[in-house]
């Protein structure tokens, strides 16, 4: 048992916690202040891509935590014994989830200022008649309901018209499910639901370190499968509420899956930045050795292959069939505006990264993982960046201060809770029953 | 509070955590060897087998006559009509490829994350694969109305002069199914060569030693072959993982890129993989408690095994559960009347008991293996085997079938129902089916030896008690 | 002959020796088999012969009456004969052969000539009646008709006469139920019935095919307690027949209305022949009519036997159940586009939806486009077509036209049933509103060649590709027969030769059969798909005609009929070229009700539909429903 | 009996852990040429031998590219260059439609090198092994592990390498002589497996030379289909016994008169009006510049061939007869010279009848010329005669 005891020596971050927190929050604070004073102060089209940028940024925090959520559960679930070292470093991530979801309130600003600022169909509230024609609002409705007519068509007078008719009978017929009172009853019911189980894993997983026996780890292991169940739904419907109601006429049944899959690579990027991060100070030296870089590696390419796949199935598919009312979502990201970032994303999020990570040798020399790992991070930012913006403009791309200050500020936060939570923890579940084979585990 | 920590050692030894071992019973290698060659090496199979074997053969010669009378007479003796061009042999083309993905996760897949619990299960399944994708392969091939110019499709030149479309599905389908079945025989047959060398070793008769030593190659275990083995073995099971993802994701292909509503849906692909796993290890479970007891390899395939399939079963009926969810809210949520009809139809019109039968074999049913109890009863879970394999096909009858005879103009709206012929085909691959599969059960290692012996704990240098376990 | 002179010679032929006839001719008719029953001609035949008598049939087949005759004379069919008639205005028509008897068969004319020593040949007696100058003759011919041989008018002068009364039309007759009898609305009295493809054309309202049947109300069904497809009697004091039930949504109450010309037991191959065991097809209503009322029977009991009895019909194969009616009634607005004289007057377009102005922005490739993508050559054409739903009466006439130019085969009725009839082009009839009164929509539906045609990127063996002019090109002889192509076409139009259905022809004896072919057209094998191909076989045609003057000229508009078009009554079909702004279809397509089904699929259709325009007289009944359902 | 040279000296070890330690010593002690035999691959042993990572990866690697490129390759080649058609208005080369199978292409294409080169690099298939000679060493297959060190390392020797093993734990150690047989695969085999693949070539070889060639014989007919087909053709002849003359296209009735086959004007139609020739283009056809160039065109398609452009009677036809003639194998009478004095008398209704009927060896062009143009053509040669005279 000599590795073990020797694994356990330095797994607590010290001083270097607090350190860390502190300039975490000075980022967080000082890029929220900086997204907020150039977003807020600026005219309508300033404001709406303010918020637009702060639903990029949530989305980007959250969805990492909820990967590092999915992830202690599926240990868990499948008892898995490589990934006890880095386990705690998710477990830690995913306990910030609740003050994660904070950050996701000031979203409700937009969605209740009646001019669907944010999410179209919030515009006009429920009496259907100014939703028809709210164009006052810049991208308002009939804005979107425009976008669906070519240019040609659209000096009749007669194609517009029947365009909004059209658009406005859809999101009538939506309002059941995309109205402000639910749709902030969902996000409430999301929260929680993820509060919960991000609190009960974090909770079982450090009582397990004074544990006597494994009871607390029998307990999580039997609870993991309900809980991903709930994690399926509630994530899915989140990424529909989120993300695909952008745009109110658009639908694509994978779609929760495909925020999934970008949500687990950053995941894996995330876990092997912490770790990469602790070790250069000393911490966990002797915890997390090449093998576990190697699976984290592993698991990054794989997810990498996974979010191609689903990629491709949801474009390949709606490229196929071609029918308007699904391939408008993409003809809005092909514009000259959007294409290059489409193209970055193709070409970054995929076509770099797969032989990147293909060999072992890669995977297996953490400091060219680490690069690769915090590329994946920058490229799912730029995936969220890409489903949400197009949205607001598909003609133009304002890439500007704001998004990078909002982003910027909330992980900031996020390194913030984060590091504050692992001060005196211990980051390695060291009485985990599996420790002893994940520390002295090979890979073949 | 302290910077370092000591470890009671109390959790680390909590066996709870760690699952049962994987070979049961008090088993050296000479053993595991003894065990499965003994059945290919025995005189006479056991009476089971000769039974199931001669209904086998039976159906089979069954599914020759269909075929032959089918293809002198036209595909007009199927059930198939407008607008249902694509009736049972599609369902069962689908149905036999989706089982057919089960062999090569339990290879691949569960090889890559290490599970060490597969290499019970793996040779069966891999076998029950090919054999299952040459069932599913037959389906296309005899359905098309010219079966005799049916070699069009590949791109080789024909008196047509003219290249096939590869912008259609059904020729991805050419592609990847046979790339699938030649990549998962390669894999089985390799694994298979230790083992046969192993037989061709322990031969008493001539023709044995020639036979197996003929495909054992002259394999004699050296280390140095070893080590590319081993590494030739991880890259195919690197390979085949995305495959088995491709594959059936190419198969849902055929009927999400149509515009047909019930039909064109993005979730297909994943949908159409978790499916495919799930009929998959309901057909291994079908086979595998019979043949464990048939030929007592109940310490090779132990309970564990089957719970463990259980499990799996259980995660991909729910991922299946899932999917259905997320269409019928899609449906409803796209506001496409089209679309919306076309699932309204599937739960309460015509095909209702259709759709019922699915969902309470796909999604219900198999809940019932929360309990370990369930998981644990051999028969109970013989019995659910067989409901999600029954499931299953209904699901592929329901996705076919219900969404065509629906389509967008009402005027051309028309109950399908098949024909005898169709019964009897489907009955009849079953036929080819089980007439190779007990071929190989008689012929061919079950139970992949040397990969069993991998995993047994006598295997590993000053090994550790806890080591061998899963990881 | 008139009901009591029928009746008359009925009972002096009952008479036999004793009666003023010794010979009986039976010209081109078949009394045995539809005259109605009471007389029972057939027994005043036998008695008449048992006493003696000589019966001579002349007929084109081998009839019920035939049977009954000492002597069937085969005769010439009017397409192998010279003829003349009488115009109603007296002026003289006249028919000319198209080919040599087939059989040997001679016509009325002859044969009435040659009975009267009469040595002339039927082409001399027609010559006689027609003017005496070659010049004037030939011109006779060429017109059908000689111009100016019309009677005179006499002055005759009428008294008027009281207005008839009548009671109260909508009440039910008390004394049982009122039987309508209509000639068939394809084979007529059954003079046809041997015919395949008319047997197979779906009537236009009740879309059955190979079978008659007893149509009635859902009100009179239900009160008789009669089911759909079930077979029912009706009989009139001793004479019955058994039918099966068709309820009719529309059909007036407390009657019901039957085909005739069915039930033929010696027609043929085809509609019925006892000699040859070939079970009639229908069902023979005759036996229930009577001499002085012979449309109309009164006091008729029906009783439901509860056999339930396969009907072929092409649609609505299957009863349609709550959810399936629900969905019709949702999606039918916009299939068959429709409006009321006043919508028309306030917005032109009324039928246009937001997808017919969807353009190449919302697809997500540069769209392949033969005029200016040289790896193809540049068309001079884009051929196009347009129905007009105000001027279709739902006739079916260009259904069968299609058959007859296009080789399509005739499939039977239990494929029909099956739902494979081959049809190019079909009537699609829907019934809108309350099943009582209902609106009734029909559409002709053929392929509407669809610039992105959803069929043509999954044929695995590109059997189906588009012609650079937009035609949706079928290749018979490349199809291996997948029906990818029959999945993904979201308007069903594909057909499929599940069977060999020509083998027939080559039976030996059948060659003639060959005759009925279009020699332009393939005749396609089994295992293959087809579908409309606008008739591509005349486009050639019109373009080889137009090269041979000009190799550079286009086709001029015109030239080109379809046979749908050609035969449509009512002119609704036209078909031609859209890159010439002069032509009619240009025109149509500008029209501003013209509007493609199922745009929203942007599949772009060639083939568009001019919204149909309600009009109803404001004095009928039905216009206030009408108004009722198009606001509904 | 006389000693046989060594194959190798093989140590048999009953466990891992002995087998471990053995290999450890042996890779130090420096033997090249020597192996483990295990029943399965024993963790940890490449270590212990000394086993360098193989290179198989990188060839994979390598043929998955190539395969990538060759799958794509292919569906460009035929579909986007090769023989472009228009599907469903989609690009010709349309990618995304392309992934899959290019996918499909470049695993199988790893895959199967994956398995071929590690079978190769292994040197497998082997016919025979001198071990196999060696009753026990069967049971390396099944719970026994050896160590061969074979006579061709050159630190071997005999004896000393023998007791070097015995001393390493080994529960038996034995000498392996060299076989008296090859290793590799009997020469009958050989031939065999030979004779095979030749036979195997046979069909490929008649295929391509059938698609290099061409045959007056017809297609082999296994099905049918719709090269046999129940419909009349225009000049097709019907079984006997249908109709006397045995054809299918049916001779139009005497007499009759079909739609726009009225020939009312007798002079237009026929060149004579009562008995006599007309002696002018009939009045129905409007007489301009253009009729005569319509004329002259026609003139040059049907005409010009035998009688030559100028109307001379000196056509390319003409010509070549001459040469055939010269040869002495035709028979050859030049035809009309049409501005000859015989032809210019002629009245037009005259030349217009020979145009429409033929006459001596001029065929009749009624079916070729319509009524039209056999004037126009009519008028022109009127026109060539003037020109002539001048």
């Amino acid at each position: 048992m000599n590795s073990l005891n020797e694994a356990v020596q330095d797994v607590q971050a010290g001083d270097l916690a607090p350190r860390v927190a502190r300039i975490g929050l000075v980022v967080g604070v000082v890029g929220l202040l900086v997204g907020a004073g150039f977003g807020l102060t600026g005219d309508a089209h300033a404001k709406q891509h303010f918020w637009f940028a702060w639903l990029v940024a949530f989305a980007y925090v959250l969805t990492i935590g909820m990967g590092t959520l999915f992830f202690s559960m599926i240990q868990h679930l499948v008892n898995a014994h490589w990934s006890v070292t880095v386990r705690r470093l998710a477990e830690i991530t995913m306990a910030n989830l609740p003050a994660i979801c904070l950050l996701g309130l000031p979203l409700l600003v937009p969605l209740l200022d009646g001019h669907g600022t944010l999410w179209k169909w919030a515009g006009g509230g429920h009496h259907g008649e100014e939703a028809a024609h709210g164009a006052e609002v810049p991208g308002g409705e009939s804005g979107a309901a425009a976008e669906a007519v070519e240019p040609a068509a659209q000096a009749d007078p007669l194609g517009v018209q029947l365009a909004e008719e059209e658009h406005h009978e859809f999101v009538e017929h939506k309002r059941p499910f995309l109205n402000s009172g639910f749709f902030i009853a969902r996000l409430i019911g999301y929260f929680l639901i993820w509060a919960l189980m991000a609190r009960f894993f974090f909770r079982g997983s450090v009582a397990q370190d004074s544990a006597s026996d494994a009871a607390p780890t029998l307990r999580m292991k039997k609870w993991s499968a309900p809980a991903i169940i709930v994690f399926a739904l509630t994530l899915s419907f989140a990424a529909f509420d989120l993300l695909m109601s952008l745009d109110e006429t658009w639908f694509s049944t994978i779609f929760g899956v495909y925020i999934f899959a970008g949500s687990f690579v950053a995941c894996f990027a995330w876990l092997v930045v912490c770790a990469k991060f602790l070790q250069s100070r000393g911490v966990m030296k002797n915890a997390v050795t090449r093998e576990h870089y190697h699976d984290l590696g592993k698991f990054m390419f794989a997810f990498v292959f996974f979010w191609g796949y689903i990629a491709f199935s949801q474009f390949m598919l709606i490229w196929y069939a071609n029918i308007p009312e699904e391939t408008h979502w993409y003809a809005n990201r092909i514009t000259p505006a959007w294409i290059n970032w489409s193209w970055l994303l193709l070409i970054g999020h995929f076509l770099i990264p797969f032989p990147g990570l293909l060999s072992r040798h890669v995977k297996r020399r953490t400091g060219v993982l680490l690069f690769w790992a915090i590329y994946m991070l920058v490229m799912h930012w730029v995936d969220l960046y890409w489903i949400v913006m197009p949205n607001l403009d598909p003609q133009h791309v304002n890439f500007g201060v704001v998004d990078v200050a909002l982003t910027l500020g909330m992980v900031g936060i996020l390194v913030f809770l984060t590091a504050r939570r692992a001060s005196g923890q211990a980051l390695l579940p060291v009485n985990d029953p599996l420790l002893p084979q994940s520390l002295g585990f090979k890979n073949a | 509070m302290a910077d370092s920590f000591t470890v009671p050692a109390a959790a680390t030894q909590d066996e709870r955590v760690f699952p049962a071992p994987l070979v049961a019973g008090t088993n050296d290698f000479a053993s595991v060897t003894e065990t499965v060659c003994s059945i290919v090496e025995a005189p006479r199979a056991p009476k089971a087998w000769y039974v199931i074997f001669g209904i086998a053969v039976a159906l089979l010669g069954v599914l020759g006559a269909m075929i032959v009378y089918l293809v002198s007479t036209g595909v007009g003796v199927w059930g198939n009509n407008q607008p249902v061009a694509w009736g049972w042999p599609i369902v069962n083309f689908v149905f036999w490829v989706g089982i057919g993905h089960a062999g090569t996760l339990i290879s691949a897949v569960l090889f890559l994350f290490r599970q060490g619990w597969r290499t019970g299960i793996n040779r069966f399944s891999e076998a029950m694969t090919i054999f299952a994708v040459i069932c599913a392969g037959m389906f296309p091939a005899i359905h098309v109305g010219r079966i005799w110019v049916i070699w069009w499709v590949f791109p080789i030149p024909n008196q047509m002069s003219m290249w096939p479309n590869f912008r259609s599905p059904l020729l991805w389908d050419v592609f990847a199914v046979s790339t699938y079945f030649s990549v998962s025989l390669l894999f089985w047959y390799m694994g298979l060569v230790p083992d046969l060398a192993t037989i061709r070793d322990r031969a008493k008769t001539k023709a044995r030693r020639f036979w197996y030593g003929l495909f054992s190659l002259g394999w004699t275990g050296s280390n140095r072959q070893w080590h590319r083995y081993e590494r030739a073995y991880l890259i195919l099971a690197a390979l085949a993982t995305p495959l088995v993802l491709s594959v059936h994701s190419v198969v849902s292909f055929d009927f999400a890129t149509s515009q047909l509503p019930g039909w064109h849906t993005t979730i297909f692909p994943p949908y159409f993989v978790a499916g495919a796993i799930f009929s998959g290890f309901a057909m291994v479970l079908t086979l595998a408690i019979p043949a464990r007891k048939m030929f007592g390899l109940e310490d090779l395939i132990t309970m564990r095994h089957i719970e463990n399939m259980c499990k799996i079963i259980m995660a991909t009926g729910m991922m299946v559960g899932y999917a259905y969810a997320m269409e019928f809210f899609m449906a409803w949520y796209s506001g496409n009347t089209y679309e919306g009809f076309a699932f309204v139809n599937r739960a309460f019109g015509p095909y209702w008991w259709a759709y019922w039968i699915m969902v309470s074999c796909n999604v219900i049913s198999p809940q019932i293996f929360w309990s370990k109890k369930a998981r644990t009863n051999l028969t109970l879970v013989f019995i659910m085997s067989i409901f999600v394999n029954i499931g299953m096909w209904f699901e592929r009858f329901v996705i076919t079938v219900t969404s065509l005879n629906r389509d967008f103009l009402p005027s051309s709206w028309h109950y399908f129902s098949p024909t005898w012929v169709d019964v009897l085909t489907l009955l009849g691959s079953f036929g080819l089916f089980f007439t190779l599969f007990m071929l190989f059960c008689r012929w061919l290692p079950q139970v992949a030896i040397s990969e069993v012996k991998n995993v047994m704990p006598q295997a590993h240098p000053h090994h550790h008690p806890s080591e061998g376990k899963e990881g | 002959m008139c009901a009591s002179e029928l009746k008359a010679l009925a009972d002096e032929l009952r008479k036999g020796q004793d009666g003023a006839y010794r010979n009986l001719l039976l010209l081109d008719c078949n009394p045995a088999y539809d005259l109605p029953g009471d007389l029972e001609f057939v027994g005043a035949l036998e008695g008449f012969r048992g006493a003696g008598g000589t019966v001579i049939h002349l007929g084109l087949y081998r009839d019920e009456t035939a049977g009954h005759a000492d002597w069937h004379l085969p005769m010439a069919h009017a397409f192998e004969t010279w003829a003349d008639g009488t115009a109603w205005d007296g002026t003289m028509t006249t028919g000319q052969p198209l080919i040599d008897p087939l059989y040997a068969g001679r016509s009325v004319l002859e044969m009435l000539g040659w009975w009267t020593k009469d040595e002339r040949s039927a082409k001399e007696q027609v010559r006689a009646g027609g003017p005496a100058d070659g010049k004037a003759w030939r011109r006779a011919l060429h017109d059908g008709l000689v111009a100016g041989s019309a009677a005179a008018p006499l002055q005759v002068s009428a008294k008027a006469l009281p207005a008839p009364q009548f009671g109260d039309l909508s009440a039910t007759p008390a004394d049982g139920i009122e039987v309508r009898f209509m000639p068939d609305r394809h084979i007529g009295d059954g003079r046809w019935a041997n015919l395949g493809w008319l047997q197979e054309l779906p009537d236009p309202m009740t879309k059955l095919t190979w079978d008659n049947a007893a149509m009635m109300s859902f009100a009179t069904a239900a009160s008789l307690g009669v089911e759909h497809g079930t077979m029912v009697r009706l009989s009139k004091g001793a004479r019955s027949v058994e039918v099966p039930a068709y309820l009719m949504p529309g059909h007036a109450d407390g009657c019901v209305t039957i085909a005739l010309g069915h039930g033929r037991t010696a027609a043929g191959h085809v509609a019925g022949l006892d000699d040859d065991e070939i079970e009639p097809v229908g069902f023979d209503v005759n036996p229930l009519r009577a001499h002085d009322s012979a449309s109309l029977a009164t006091g008729v009991a029906v009783e439901p036997l509860g056999k339930p009895y396969p009907l072929a019909v092409t649609q609505d194969h299957f009863a349609i159940d709550e959810i399936g009616t629900q969905g019709r009634e949702q999606r039918l607005p916009n299939l068959v586009k429709e409006g009321s004289v006043a919508e028309w007057q306030q917005e032109p377009r009324f039928a246009k939806s937001a997808a017919d102005y969807w353009g190449k922005d919302s697809n997500l490739w540069q769209e392949l486009d033969p005029e200016t993508d040289d790896r193809l050559y540049k068309p001079k054409h884009k051929w196009g077509m347009a129905i007009d739903l105000s001027s279709c009466t739902g006739c079916s006439a260009c259904t069968i036209a299609c058959q007859a130019e296009n080789n399509i085969p005739v499939v039977g009725k239990d494929q029909v049933i099956k739902g494979r009839e081959m049809h190019w082009i079909r009537m699609d009839r829907y019934f809108a509103g309350d099943p009582a009164a209902p609106k009734v929509m029909s559409q002709p539906v053929a392929c509407q060649h669809c610039e992105m045609a959803p069929c043509e990127q999954v044929c695995p063996v590109a059997a189906t590709v588009h012609s650079s002019e937009g035609l949706n090109d079928m290749v018979y002889n490349r199809c291996i027969g997948t029906r990818y192509c029959s999945n993904n076409c979201p308007y069903k139009v594909r057909r499929f030769n599940f069977f060999d259905y020509n083998e027939d022809a080559d039976q030996p004896g059948n060659e003639v059969m060959k005759m009925a072919a279009n020699p332009e057209v393939t005749v396609r094998a089994r295992g293959v798909m087809e579908k409309c191909s606008f008739c591509v076989q005349r486009i050639e045609r019109a373009r080889i005609a137009t090269r041979n003057e000009d190799r550079d000229s286009r086709i001029p508009d015109g030239t080109i009929e379809t046979a749908c078009q050609q035969s449509c009554p009512t002119g609704s079909i036209v078909f031609g070229d859209l890159m010439d702004e002069g032509s009619q279809v240009r025109k149509a397509h500008e029209n501003p009700r013209s509007y493609a089904m199922l745009a929203e699929l942007n599949n772009k259709p060639r083939n568009l539909f001019l919204a149909r325009i309600r009009n109803p007289h404001p004095a009928m009944p039905a216009a206030a429903a009408e108004e009722a359902v198009t606001h509904g | 009996m006389e000693e046989r040279k060594l194959h190798s000296v093989m140590a048999e070890f009953t466990d891992v852990n002995s087998l471990m330690a053995a290999a450890e010593r042996v890779r130090d002690a420096g033997f090249r040429k020597w192996d483990c035999h295990t029943p399965f691959p024993v963790h940890g042993l490449d270590d212990a031998m000394g086993v360098k990572m193989t290179r198989l990866p990188w060839i994979v690697l390598a043929m998955g590219l190539t395969g990538c490129g060759l799958g794509l390759l292919l569906q460009w080649w035929t579909n986007a260059y090769d023989y472009p058609y228009i599907i469903s208005g989609k690009p010709v080369w349309a990618i995304p439609a392309n992934i899959p199978i290019t996918f499909e292409v470049t695993v199988l294409f790893s895959a199967f090198t994956a398995f071929f080169a590690m079978w190769i690099m292994n040197d497998l298939p082997r016919w025979f092994s001198p071990l196999s000679r060696k009753k026990n060493f069967a049971r390396a297959t099944d719970d026994r592990f050896f160590v061969v060190i074979e006579a061709a390392d050159p630190q071997f020797d005999g004896v000393r390498t023998a007791e070097f093993l015995n001393g390493l734990g080994a529960a038996s150690v034995e000498e392996v002589e060299m076989p008296d047989e090859p290793t590799r695969l009997p020469a009958r085999y050989r031939h065999l497996l030979f004779t095979l693949a030749m036979a195997m070539l046979v069909p490929l070889a008649m295929i391509y030379n059938a698609q290099h060639k061409t045959s007056t014989e017809p297609r082999v007919h296994l099905v049918k289909d719709m090269d046999k087909q129940a419909r009349f053709r225009p000049q097709g002849e019907t079984l006997a016994g249908l109709f006397a003359d045995g054809r299918m296209s049916r001779p139009r009735i005497e007499g009759t008169v079909g739609r726009g086959m009225l020939r009312e004007d007798e002079g237009l139609e026929t060149g004579m009006e009562g008995g006599e020739y007309v002696t002018a283009v009939p009045s129905a056809l409007q007489v301009d510049e253009d009729f005569v160039r319509r004329g002259q065109e026609r003139f040059g398609i049907y005409c010009a061939p035998c009688h030559g452009f100028t109307g001379k009677g000196d056509g390319l036809v003409h010509q070549r007869a001459l040469q055939l003639a010269a040869e002495g194998n035709a028979q050859w009478v030049q035809p009309t010279d049409l501005s000859s004095a015989l032809v210019v008398d002629q009245a037009d209704g005259r030349l217009y009848e020979t145009i429409r009927m033929g006459r001596n060896t001029m065929p009749a062009y009624a079916s070729a010329i319509p009524v039209e143009d056999r004037w126009a053509i009519v008028l022109y040669v009127r026109a060539l005669q003037r020109a002539a005279a001048q």
